[in-house]
């Protein structure tokens, strides 16, 4: 009785264009931050313009089982496309195996889940890019040379983890003279990523990049310079959202944040969970109503990749609100 | 008659073992401190000392306050959370303008009437206390979840004291602490108040049938956790600088253990203030030696587990046989 | 002498004692929240959601059995490990599976060997060297969470959708999911099985309520303890295998804040704390309880932050309601 | 004489049980009133009222002269009613010290908690008692149950009281303190403190009470000056049928020596201790509270650890490692602590009997034959007339006396070879008192060795073929035939030379 709307496949539900009625959803990996809360804002605007309702759900806390439970829910209740940001790649593929069977139109967006029969990926940046613009922004006043320490999230964030492998590649390439001390470091909250910083410079007094990987970690690695009294001494960037990091931008104590426009990456995943949910093929470079930007498609990975990732320094952070 | 065999139990030496007894936990510290001095050089300059003060300022208070409902044989599971609650409406208003000392007080008073619910539950409503501040933990997640609605609260010290300052390398809050567990270490030994705690922890029907008020005692002690989640809160900001959705909940598990591996009997009864600071010290010392040291991150957790059974197994059983000897103990 | 009346053997209960019963409350509130639910959500009477919703509480179930167990035993008993055990054994599995190759069968069976054995960890500790349970548990909390993130250096773990193996996770027999009517529903057979008929059953008591008395009257009951810890150890590695054939996935995380989870969930269904009092049929129905809240507000669409809140309400109001039926005469 | 405290129309159930139904009386200042009556009759309950720990379902108390309607024990202690409990309630993880002054502390000027005061207070009390002093800063967990006695009953008549109540205080005191005990209730009385006394031994009335009440059934049941005092007519005022309270004890035929212990030294404790029991006889030991018995008895239950000396049973050597070793050679020990070594106190009344025998009631699997654990149980309870509704009724809503009962059903459903029992009458009730130890000296006839603890020096006599006594952890004599007598006993106890 649940395999309902939109079933069979990519050949379009029932009128395809007439879908007044049709439930799409996104699963995110926590609930309520406000990364995903502005991700929420772009995708629901288009879900309406193109005439479909939109749900966004996600554990409370970055909780791959409690991931299952959202996403096997969503599918009980008869949506017809679900795009998931998986919390890690692989503990989603049984539940994405069975919703396929169902009918349900899968793909990821945001985190990846490579090995599962998710139907595409709609993907910020490519992690490569990401990796070595963070890079890049520590490296700049560091003059490329000296001691810099990564604070990261939960050890076992595939996201987190690609993307830090992604900076030590560029370091190693580009910048042969910088020098990462005290291994990567994993937290869990902001308390502890600032304790964890303020450790880093107590044992390497001549520390000068920080790296601060997931939001929760950028204020606590920022308060920790600015506790130090190091605002310019050490040079921190990292992956947080404008509205996370911008009073340290603009006190200084951050140097930069690197992300992407994450309202944008919404208007991409329900526009694509649209195309296949109208069975319709997706271009290698394909224009989306609502993005300034063409996007590139490669139909190998079958993923689609909105662009470049977005630098946010004092000049323009002001003008985001996520 | 039996005069004769107890006072030879009761020689100086016993009197000796007590004190080493009671030195124990002491001794423990001192080695931690020796160790991690030589093994990591940073460990000991002022600046390191001082941030672990600061960072475990907030995580004192609420460590001496669970030690008081430990005391009185319950427990408070929900402090963490409760934080949370009271850091977001503290920093809230702080941010809105409010005068910085009508923000304190009305953080504490916050904090009091949060753990007055709890007190409410498990005096009137006679719901064991692990159950009912399980509850309430779970409640306050979520009314922080609603207050934060997405927006992360940027702020600074409420006021200086209960910020990271310091005044010649002495941080603050380290000394607002001190006081804090001095008055609990008096009030434990010289009040009455104190004394009903152990009594009640030792076996709160017998107190009751002596004629103290065990509802009334009760009831201001988890008002008491309340109140101390308030100043906790206070300084969290302070130190961290911003509320977030989850803020304080990693607090309520290193607060149960401060007290447990200080050694205040989880049964209730035993124990005190003094010996929870220890216990706090001890660990809080160790996770930042552990890192000084330049053990592999993940390898962390590995070292301080050990640590800590290690250090609990030290101390439990060379005061057991320490007892044995002394006699003190069937 | 023979006229004194023939004692009965089951005492009269009248209607207060009855309804006190924390398990006639949790009844009552299982088919309260059932109705409240079907309300809430149209899917959420349809038979394929009621037996698929028992999936959820497959493992978390496995975990509460264990530390309903050890809190039984009495002497501040509890395992705050379990959460941390789950993790660890998951990755155990998964390096004998993915990375030796070994079957996932064997591989699961060497797994509950190898949880049992972290188990017997807590209970020398607790049970031979008589430190507290809560910091030992607390302790190993730590040491085995941090372990499995050491061996897996962060990383996840496969190899296990081989021999059929996914079955046990994936699939429904008769419309029950495998994992509950092959693991859950028969472990909380054997140890509501066990705590009523059984001579240990009778033990776990008598340690638990008083385990001075229990001693004299021939309990050995630091033996008894070693074993609820190595019983829960085991349980939880069963939880473990369980998450691994449903998720294909073996995360060092697994288990993260699944002690709480477990303990509430024993608390709830009337363990008492301190020992030596309460039903595991109890803690069967108070499972029950927070998987049909749960899903039930997951469908009705009510975010997971909130979802927190209503069980914690749910939690105090169970207690107070049951207190307030109960309450006897100030004594 | 002025009325210090009058009782009517007291009632008070428990569910379908009428505790009590009707009960009036009046204590005057300075008056000693004994309660007496058979186990369950009501008296603890009673008592809990006055007190204010259970409030009555229906009836009147003054108090001096005022309505007395205590609504907690603390407003019964506030207005002058101090009592030490049957079963003792105190604070084991502190100190005697502090277990005294609780609820009570002195203060100075400041409010604050005079330690100093404290101990020269409870010095003062020790030593005015007669209590070893250096007890004060033991652990409560660490002393025996008589001296935990002793500090209770301290801590009782400090209090300012205008009524103290007793409930059975004498039930594991010897002689000598009973005496000192003795001594300060009647200097309370004289100075106008109303006594209420609990109390199961008879020969202690002349010297405690000026009158007496009896209680059956939960009502009164007789009122009367102590010197009218007649055994038979009390008894049969309690159980309302004539009752008789003497054993009959054949000679006994001594078998083989069952246990044996020789030169048993516990550091502190117990020095060179050693005694014989043989099949058939009941052998007594007796000895001043810490004397050092109930630590011979756990050394012979595998619950100390001697550092020198040897024990045989049976003529083979015998070292055990804990109580199941001694269960396994055929040893059953019934412990004087009933609350904290006895009951289960969250199980039931079925349970608690079978306790021990379990091993015996196990089927295949360890599953637990029911119907036969029933019949057992049953045919306890009907024997030692255990007043339970049902078997499944919790132990602890038994009255003192019948737990006790419970325990000793508990060891002799055992069938043991060698039965130790410390204090076994211990809160029991005359009549039933009797037939246990009637039932005592059954059993040894019937090829058990017996060996019996009990403070209860007219019991000891009237079940021992042979008593020991001990004195400071040795042996101090061994008495049988015509030396067994109450003086010689005595004087062993002493150190009196003959
Ligand atoms: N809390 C309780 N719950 C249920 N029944 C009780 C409770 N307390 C006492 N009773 C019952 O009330 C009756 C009187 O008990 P009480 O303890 O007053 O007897 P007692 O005269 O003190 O006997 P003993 O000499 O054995 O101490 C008994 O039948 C007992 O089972
Ligand atoms: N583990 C122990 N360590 C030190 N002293 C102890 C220990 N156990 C008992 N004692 C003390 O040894 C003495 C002997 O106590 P014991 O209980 O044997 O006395 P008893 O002869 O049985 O008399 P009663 O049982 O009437 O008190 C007491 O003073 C007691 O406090
Ligand atoms: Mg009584
Ligand atoms: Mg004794």
């Amino acid at each position: 009785a649940c395999s309902t709307v939109g079933g069979g496949g990519p050949s379009a539900a029932p009128g395809g264009g007439a879908t007044g009625g049709t439930k799409v959803a996104f699963v995110s990996q926590v609930e309520g931050v406000p990364y995903f809360s502005a991700f929420k804002h772009g995708a629901e605007q288009t879900a309406s313009s193109l005439g479909m309702s939109y749900t966004q759900a996600g554990p409370a806390t970055a909780d791959a089982t409690e991931q299952v439970r959202i996403f096997n829910g969503l599918v009980q209740q008869g949506y017809a496309a679900i795009a998931v940001s998986p919390l890690d790649p692989r503990s989603m593929n049984p539940a994405i195996a069975a919703a396929r069977q169902k009918g349900i139109v899968v793909i990821t967006s945001d985190a990846d889940a490579p090995d599962s029969q998710r139907q595409l990926f709609a993907q910020q940046a490519t992690d490569a890019a990401l990796g070595s613009t963070v890079m890049d922004e520590i490296a700049k006043p560091m003059g490329g040379k000296g001691k810099y320490g990564i604070v990261s999230g939960a050890a076992d964030t595939q996201t987190f983890n690609s993307w830090v492998a992604e900076a030590r590649k560029r370091q190693e390439s580009a910048y042969p003279e910088m020098q990462l001390v005290g291994g990567v470091r994993y937290t869990t909250d902001t308390a502890q990523a600032l304790k964890e910083a303020q450790d880093l410079m107590t044992a390497n007094p001549d520390l000068k990049g920080l790296i601060a990987v997931p939001s929760t970690a950028v204020p606590g690695v920022a308060q920790a310079v600015q506790i130090a009294g190091k605002v310019g001494k050490v040079a921190v960037s990292g992956f947080g959202s404008p509205k996370t990091a911008r009073t340290f931008v603009e006190s200084g104590a951050m140097t930069s944040t690197v992300l992407w426009d994450v309202p944008q990456l919404g208007i991409l995943t329900v526009w694509a969970m649209k195309q296949l949910l109208d069975g319709k093929q997706i271009p290698a470079e394909a224009t989306v109503p609502g993005l300034p930007q063409p996007v590139k498609y490669d139909a190998a990975t079958k993923t689609l990749v909105l662009g470049p990732p977005q630098v946010f320094t004092k000049s323009n952070i002001a003008q985001f609100d996520y | 008659m039996t005069t004769a065999a107890l006072t030879a139990r009761a020689e100086p030496s016993a009197r000796l073992l007590t004190v080493l007894r009671d030195a124990l936990l002491p001794i423990l510290l001192l080695a931690e401190v020796i160790f991690f001095g030589v093994a990591a050089p940073d460990f000991l300059s002022a600046a390191n000392l001082g941030n672990v003060v600061i960072n475990s300022a907030d995580l004192a208070l609420l460590a001496a306050g669970m030690t008081l409902v430990v005391l009185l044989a319950g427990i408070d599971v929900s402090v963490g959370p409760m934080l949370g609650v009271v850091a977001w409406v503290g920093a809230t208003l702080f941010v809105a303008g409010l005068p910085p000392l009508l923000v304190v007080l009305i953080s504490v008073l916050l904090g009091g009437v949060l753990g007055a619910v709890n007190a409410g539950l498990i005096v009137g409503g006679r719901i064991s206390p692990i159950i009912a501040t399980l509850g309430t933990a779970a409640v306050f997640k979520t009314i922080l979840f609603v207050l934060w609605d997405s927006t992360d609260v940027f702020t600074g010290p409420v006021i200086p004291l209960l910020g990271p300052a310091r005044a010649g390398g002495v941080p603050l809050v380290g000394l607002v602490v001190l006081v804090m567990f001095g008055i609990f270490a008096y009030v434990l030994r010289r009040r009455v108040f104190g004394r009903r705690l152990f009594a009640i922890g030792n076996d709160a029907e017998g107190a009751r049938l002596l004629g103290v008020p065990v509802g009334r005692t009760s009831f201001a002690a988890y008002v008491l956790v309340g109140a101390l989640v308030g100043v906790a809160a206070l300084i969290y900001v302070g130190r961290v600088g911003v509320v977030q959705a989850t803020a304080g909940q990693e607090l309520t598990l290193p607060a149960i253990a401060a007290v447990v591996v200080g050694g205040t009997s989880i049964l209730g009864g035993e124990g005190g203030v003094l010996r929870t600071l220890g216990g706090l010290v001890f660990i809080a010392l160790l996770q930042n030696g552990v890192v000084l040291m330049g053990v592999p991150p993940l390898w962390n957790g590995v070292l301080v587990g050990v640590a800590v059974a290690l250090a609990v197994a030290f101390d439990v059983l060379t005061r057991r046989s320490l007892d044995k000897r002394i006699g003190a103990q069937k | 002498m023979s006229a004194e009346p023939a004692v009965r053997a089951v005492a009269p209960r009248s209607l207060r004692d009855r309804v006190s019963d924390r398990r006639v409350f949790l009844l009552v509130l299982v088919v309260a929240l059932g109705a409240l639910m079907s309300l809430l959500s149209p899917y959420f009477l349809q038979v394929s959601n009621l037996l698929a919703m028992t999936q959820y509480g497959a493992v978390i179930g496995l975990l509460a059995l264990g530390q309903a167990f050890v809190i039984l035993g009495g002497r501040g008993g509890i395992d705050l490990s379990v959460g941390s055990v789950l993790s660890l054994s998951g990755i155990f599995m998964g390096l004998l599976a993915q990375n030796l190759g070994l079957s996932p069968w064997l591989a699961a069976a060497a797994t509950v060997v190898f949880g049992a054995l972290l188990g017997s960890v807590n209970g020398f500790m607790i049970a031979r060297l008589g430190l507290p349970p809560l910091i030992v548990t607390l302790s190993t909390l730590f040491l085995y969470g941090a372990l499995a993130q050491v061996l897996t250096n962060g990383g996840q773990l496969g190899g296990f959708d081989r021999e059929g193996f996914a079955a046990l996770g994936q699939s429904a027999i008769l419309g029950v999911p495998t994992q509950v009517l092959l693991v859950l529903a028969p472990m909380f057979a054997l140890g509501i099985w066990a705590q009523n008929r059984t001579g240990f059953g009778r033990r776990l008591h008598q340690a638990g309520t008083s385990d001075r008395a229990a001693g004299l009257a021939g309990l050995d009951v630091n033996r008894l303890r070693f074993r609820l810890y190595l019983l829960s150890g085991a349980l939880a590695a069963l939880g473990a295998v369980v998450t691994n054939a449903w998720l294909l996935t073996a995360r060092p995380s697994a288990g993260t804040g699944m002690e709480l989870q477990a303990i509430t969930i024993a608390v709830l269904g009337g363990i008492d704390i301190f020992g030596g009092r309460g039903h595991l049929s109890g803690v069967l129905l108070a499972l029950t309880v927070v998987v049909v809240l749960s899903w039930g507000l997951q469908l009705a669409q009510v975010g997971n932050s909130v979802q927190t809140g209503i069980l914690g309400l749910v939690l105090v109001g169970a207690a107070l309601l049951n207190n307030l039926i109960g309450r006897k005469a100030p004594a | 004489m002025r009325t210090i405290l009058s009782v009517s129309g007291l009632s008070k159930s428990f569910g379908a049980t009428a505790a009590l139904t009707d009960v009036g009386f009046t204590l005057a200042a300075g008056e000693r009133l004994a309660l007496l009556g058979e186990n369950g009759a009501g008296k603890s309950t009673l008592i809990k009222i006055i007190a204010g720990v259970h409030r009555p379902d229906a009836g009147e108390m003054t108090l001096d002269g005022a309505a007395h309607r205590p609504s907690s024990p603390g407003d019964a202690l506030a207005g002058g009613v101090s009592v030490v409990y049957q079963e003792p309630s105190f604070f084991p993880r502190m100190s005697v010290l502090e277990n005294l002054f609780v609820g009570r502390e002195p203060r100075d000027r400041l409010g604050q908690v005079d330690w100093r005061g404290m101990r020269r207070r409870g010095a003062e009390l020790f030593e005015r008692l007669d209590v070893p002093v250096e007890l004060l800063n033991r652990r409560m967990d660490a002393l025996s149950l008589a001296e935990q006695q002793l500090a209770l009953i301290a801590r009782a008549v400090d209090v300012d009281a205008k009524v103290l109540i007793l409930d059975e205080p004498t039930s594991i005191l010897t002689d000598a303190e009973v005496r000192r005990l003795f001594h300060t209730v009647r200097r309370l009385s004289e100075a106008g403190v109303g006594i209420l006394y609990i109390t199961h031994r008879f020969e202690e009335l002349e010297h405690v009470a000026d009158r007496f009440i009896v209680l059956k059934d939960g009502r009164l049941a007789g009122d009367l000056p102590a010197s009218a005092a007649d055994h038979d007519r009390i008894l049969e005022m309690m159980s309302g049928r004539p009752v008789n309270a003497t054993i009959s004890r054949t000679v006994p035929d001594p078998g083989p020596v069952m246990l044996e212990a020789s030169g048993i030294t516990v550091p502190g404790v117990l020095s060179d201790a050693g005694l014989s029991v043989r099949r058939g006889e009941v052998v007594g030991l007796y000895g001043l509270v810490g004397a050092g018995r109930t630590e011979l008895a756990l050394t012979f239950f595998g619950m100390m650890r001697p550092s020198a000396g040897s024990m045989r049973v049976e003529g083979r050597a015998y070292a055990p490692r804990n109580p199941r070793d001694a269960m396994t050679h055929g040893i059953a020990y019934l412990p004087e602590d009933r609350k904290t070594l006895g009951i289960f106190p969250g199980m039931d009344t079925l349970s608690n009997i079978t306790a021990v025998r379990l091993p015996a009631l196990l089927g295949r699997l360890g599953v637990i034959r029911r119907a036969q654990e029933r019949e057992l149980a049953a045919r306890w309870v009907r024997t030692l007339r255990i007043k339970a509704p049902a078997l499944s009724f919790p132990v602890t809503g038994l009255s003192g006396g019948h737990q006790q009962k419970v325990l000793f059903a508990r060891q002799l459903a055992t069938e043991p070879k060698i039965l130790i029992l410390d204090e076994p009458t211990r809160g029991i009730d005359v009549a039933t008192k009797t037939d246990i130890q009637q039932r005592l000296v059954e059993v040894a006839r019937d090829g058990m060795a017996v060996l019996v603890i009990s403070s209860d020096l007219p019991e000891l006599l009237a079940v021992s073929d042979r008593v020991y006594v001990m004195r400071e952890g040795r042996m101090a004599a061994e008495l049988s035939g015509d030396d067994l007598t109450e003086d010689g006993v005595l004087r062993a106890t002493m150190g009196v030379n003959r």
